[in-house]
């Protein structure tokens, strides 16, 4: 299995990506990490070009919402029904009610929705998912 | 008309900024109240200065969180400058400005400085009459600083390597350095007006894991480049490491060596100021767990002997902090420094030689590397891998250096990478440390992470 | 049949008192869990046991408060008994018991013991299967420590000195020797059945400006009190002074000297630990601020590599606290505990030499008195006044030593009364006091009374 | 002029009351000073026999109002007029809300009360008091 992953916006928070990867690569995915600093639009790029069956998009920095908006209209230019799109981190600016985080998320086309849960936990979910799909 | 002043007068003609009155400003800092400068307060007051971080998009809201401050009994007010504003980015940043005062929500995180202007900005500052530290993680600040020193801002943090390694994923490393150098030669300048302007280095970096060499060795290094430029007031820093003895080592190298190395380089007058950073790794997300990691911290800088202390709050692991958790973590901290008494002189000779060592190690093959400027041979080092820090997104850093903490929590240099310290500092480093029967690094490392979860 | 179970049999006797059987208690402590005896987990545990105070009127509210404490991984359970049976008065303690069961009010600040009976509160201890401490405060403690061994509780803290001159005005001291003797005895009888019953000494006095070589002093004598009737397993104690470096000083010396008497005196084969009380003064009325103050007691503790810590509330100032706030503060403690790591040993040389000086000063001249027996020795010498405590509400109490604080907080003598320390050492105590011109002793005091408010 | 001080009931807490003591004499007052554990029936004997001016009650230990309920019994059995009853420290078990609190020790027959209030204060209030009534 593929997975694209990499912190999106002005974000520079590398530390989870890094701990990502390390644990995708463990549990067996092929991974490809985009790194901080990434757009929707090259991660989306990233997807369709290496074929992924998973984008794994961190935030931390609060500003999500903002760079993940726009999510619903690029999927609808591409087919990406085989893929699973997901998102973790520290998802709002202050502290945040995740009961209204979450719903937000995946109104924006997110399959599953993680605010300051922990990676590994995440991840359990997504292979959890995986199997369910398959 | 010198080079330099040509280059202001360009840098600050921008469509976002109202004109700039140079004389007017000479002028202001030339009369200014003392006690706007830190540098100044580091030589009259006898305790550690206490100084949280904090800003908001809004002048009242920025107003209301120092007058909070002050209640808590604040010795130093911070600016946060937002991130569009960092980027350069002022379009967005008056953009979100407008909304956010329209909306009454924070569309930004930070306060942006270069859209409300010098002479907006500077009411706030005289009126509150503190020192405020400039806080951002811009690799282009020469703006931004031009703006602070003439609202009353006088301390200016950050550095070529501080504000990039840790900040940025590409931003051109040979730009940022030249871009610090505007920003050293105008602090220089001003400097002579009236109380000297004071700099300050990060040196909690990507605040995971960083090895006390490598801190060590870029604090020095930004001071020296500081000073070169005529700066006469800098702040070196470190945060706690998680570890109570390695930060009293730390704190004892760093004062021993940043003296030592500013009088080699014939910086005589230079006056050297230590500055400890609260825990600035992962936060728990208990916030009394939070509370107990901000005195034990507190207790910590004590021992260290900082100078100045800058604070985290209950919220950290949360998000951006609310004005009154940032002022309880103030009136706490200053609450627990003011009864603290007794606090012992604590040394460790065998580990403050080991580091010393490391640090003059690296620093000598800075100093030989080959080039005709001090900014290009730290250039060189960085791209060379001489100077790498660990979790940094930086496309120009070498990201060989692996650090896990030892049994007393203390960070060793488990693979060293390119960095050009002696087979007997490594051994040292290696002989601390012990991987239980199986355990595998990358486990050892997420612990050792998230020790204060 | 030995005096001594004559004597036990008339002191269980007691119409507020369910038939004591000294075959099932001898059966129940024979056989009871290993879990339940401090004396064992001091040797297995590899951290400092987390303490807290507490205690309730009613089964059901000690049975939360022991569940709250549990869930915030409480090492060592307290019962802290209420102040009417503290003074032997049963029939009080029997009326107020019920009026706090029926009305769902607390008419008692603590545990009737005696009322409630062995039968029922060992079913408590035995079902959170965890070491439980007797915090009292009696002088006459013979029948509260029957009940309490009986029940399952294997630390008793107290000594006829500590519950006396701090917590009484005119209770005799003669008695309180021979009452205390009897206990010492009981325990000493027990802890031949399964492991030792522990036994710990009130360091903290009258928590008020306490001078480091009384309070070793008179741990020191309890400890030999207790050890010379067979107790196997004692703890010293001593509380926070409001200095880091003369909580360790203090600590070092006691370490050192608790073992070497006891060896002096043939106890060669008796463990010694150490426990740490979180600071036992006035708190300040702020709970942040005793937040952290607790914190910082913590990490003192840490720092004195104490063997147990007793812990306070964010509640002290105000009353009795909260059973969520006391175990919030346990939570905290263990909190800070776990990720403190690289404590220093530290040590100061001429300080512990002084200190070690005067305690073997004052020994040297309790152990010279005519008398038969140690108690009288001891005794005598509080007659005299070679010993007594600062604001010690007892009559017998010379009050004639008066100490302030230094410049680093350290508690000195600034009068010694008839304190048996040579001149070299009371000079050395004399050096340290300064003393600003003018500044009245009595204002001095208070504001040293006061340093955490 | 005279004052009667002590602390009531089975308390112990000592601190307070040499403070008080000391406190009291630099104000030029005559002081006897009963120390702690003192009942109320004492507080009395004292105050009849020194002629005092000022009954002054210390309690921290939370049980005041156990001790001081019968004050007005005492006081109707006597000629009190002239004598100002003051009491202060921590006068309830737990944390006690001081607008109850004041009212109840007053209707025992304090003149004066004071939950948690630093000594100093206190002293101030009853100069101005004594001044007052003069
Ligand atoms: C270290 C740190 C930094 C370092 C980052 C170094 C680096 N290059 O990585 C430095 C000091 C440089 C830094 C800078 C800034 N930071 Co910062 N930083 C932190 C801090 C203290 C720890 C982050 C960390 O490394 N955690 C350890 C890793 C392992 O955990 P994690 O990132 O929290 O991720 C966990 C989970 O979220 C999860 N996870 C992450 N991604 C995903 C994805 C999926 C799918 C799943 C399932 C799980 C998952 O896995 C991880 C482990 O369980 C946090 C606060 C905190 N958490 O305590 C603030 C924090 C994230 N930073 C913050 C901010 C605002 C900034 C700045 C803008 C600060 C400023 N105003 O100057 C800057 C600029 C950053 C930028 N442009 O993005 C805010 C974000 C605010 C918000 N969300 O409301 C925080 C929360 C602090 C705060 N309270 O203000 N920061
Ligand atoms: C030191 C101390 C002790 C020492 C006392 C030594 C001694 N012999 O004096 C020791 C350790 C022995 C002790 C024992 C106990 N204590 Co105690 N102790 C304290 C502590 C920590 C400080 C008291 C002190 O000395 N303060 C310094 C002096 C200068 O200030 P103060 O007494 O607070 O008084 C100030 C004001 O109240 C005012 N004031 C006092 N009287 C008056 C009178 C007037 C007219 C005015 C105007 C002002 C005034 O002046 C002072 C300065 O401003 C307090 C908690 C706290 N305050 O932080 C608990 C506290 C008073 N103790 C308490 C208790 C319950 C006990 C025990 C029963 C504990 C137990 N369960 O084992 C025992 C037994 C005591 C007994 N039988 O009375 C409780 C009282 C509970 C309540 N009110 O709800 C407290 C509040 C702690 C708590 N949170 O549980 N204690």
């Amino acid at each position: 299995m593929k997975v694209v992953i990499g912190v999106v916006g002005n974000d520079v928070h590398v530390v989870a990506n890094r701990l990502i990867d390390i644990s995708l690569e463990e549990r067996g995915f092929e991974v490809f990490n985009l790194g901080v600093n990434t757009y929707l639009e090259e991660f989306m790029d990233a997807v369709i070009e290496t074929d992924a069956d998973v984008l794994l998009i961190s935030s931390l920095n609060g500003e999500a919402e903002g760079w993940c908006r726009d999510l619903r209209i690029l999927k609808s230019q591409y087919d990406f029904k085989n893929v699973t799109f997901m998102i973790g981190g520290n998802l709002g600016v202050g502290e945040m009610d995740p009961q209204l985080l979450v719903p937000k998320f995946e109104a924006y086309g997110f399959d599953l929705v993680f605010h300051q849960i922990d990676l590994n936990v995440g991840l359990d979910r997504l292979e959890a998912f995986l199997e369910a799909r398959a | 008309m010198s080079l330099l002043q040509r280059e202001r007068d360009i840098i600050v003609r921008n469509e976002y900024v109202d004109r700039f009155d140079f004389d007017e400003i000479e002028e202001f800092i030339r009369g200014a109240s003392k006690d706007l400068f830190i540098s100044r307060t580091f030589k009259t007051a006898d305790k550690m200065l206490v100084q949280p971080r904090g800003g908001f998009p809004t002048y009242e809201k920025v107003f209301a969180l120092y007058k909070d401050f002050k209640e808590a009994g604040v010795d130093v007010l911070p600016l946060t400058i937002d991130s569009n504003t960092r980027l350069n980015d002022y379009a967005t940043a008056k953009k979100m400005l407008a909304l956010s005062e329209e909306n009454d929500v924070d569309m930004l995180n930070g306060y942006p400085l270069i859209t409300h202007g010098y002479r907006t900005t500077r009411k706030m500052i005289t009126h509150f009459n503190t020192p405020v530290s400039l806080r951002h993680g811009t690799p282009d600040a020469r703006l931004l600083i031009e703006t602070a020193l003439a609202s009353g801002i006088f301390e200016i943090e950050g550095g070529p390597i501080t504000y990039l390694l840790p900040y940025s994923k590409n931003f051109p490393m040979d730009k940022a350095f030249l871009y610090w150098k505007y920003v050293e030669r105008v602090c220089a300048k001003y400097s002579k007006l009236n109380e000297p302007i004071n700099r300050e280095s990060f040196g909690p970096l990507s605040a995971t894991l960083q090895p006390p060499a490598i801190v060590i060795v870029i604090q020095i290094l930004e001071m020296l480049l500081s000073l070169e430029e005529g700066v006469k007031s800098f702040s070196v820093s470190f945060s706690q490491s998680g570890s109570m003895i390695q930060d009293i080592v730390t704190s004892n190298v760093i004062k021993k060596l940043s003296r030592k190395y500013a009088d080699r380089f014939g910086h005589t007058d230079a006056m050297i100021h230590l500055v400890y950073h609260q825990w600035m790794g992962a936060f728990p997300y208990n916030k009394e767990y939070s509370d107990s990691l901000i005195t034990t911290s507190t207790v910590i800088a004590a021992m260290v002997g900082a100078d100045k202390i800058i604070t985290k709050t209950r919220n950290e692991a949360f998000g951006i902090p609310t004005k009154e958790a940032n002022a309880m973590a103030v009136a706490c901290v200053q609450y627990t420094l003011g009864m603290l008494g007794g606090i012992p002189k604590v040394e460790d000779k065998e580990e403050e030689e080991n580091l010393t060592n490391e640090v003059d190690e690296i620093l000598e093959a800075v100093f030989n590397e080959e080039a005709d400027t001090l900014w290009r041979q730290v250039f060189n080092a960085i791209k060379k891998g001489y100077i790498e820090i660990p979790f940094s997104p930086h496309i120009i850093n070498a990201n060989e250096v692996i650090t896990i903490r030892d049994p007393q929590s203390n960070i060793r240099i488990l693979k060293k990478g390119k960095l050009p310290i002696s087979d007997k500092s490594f051994a040292f480093e290696r002989s601390k440390i012990k991987l239980a029967q199986g355990e595998r690094v990358v486990d050892k490392i997420i612990q050792d992470i998230g020790i204060m979860l």
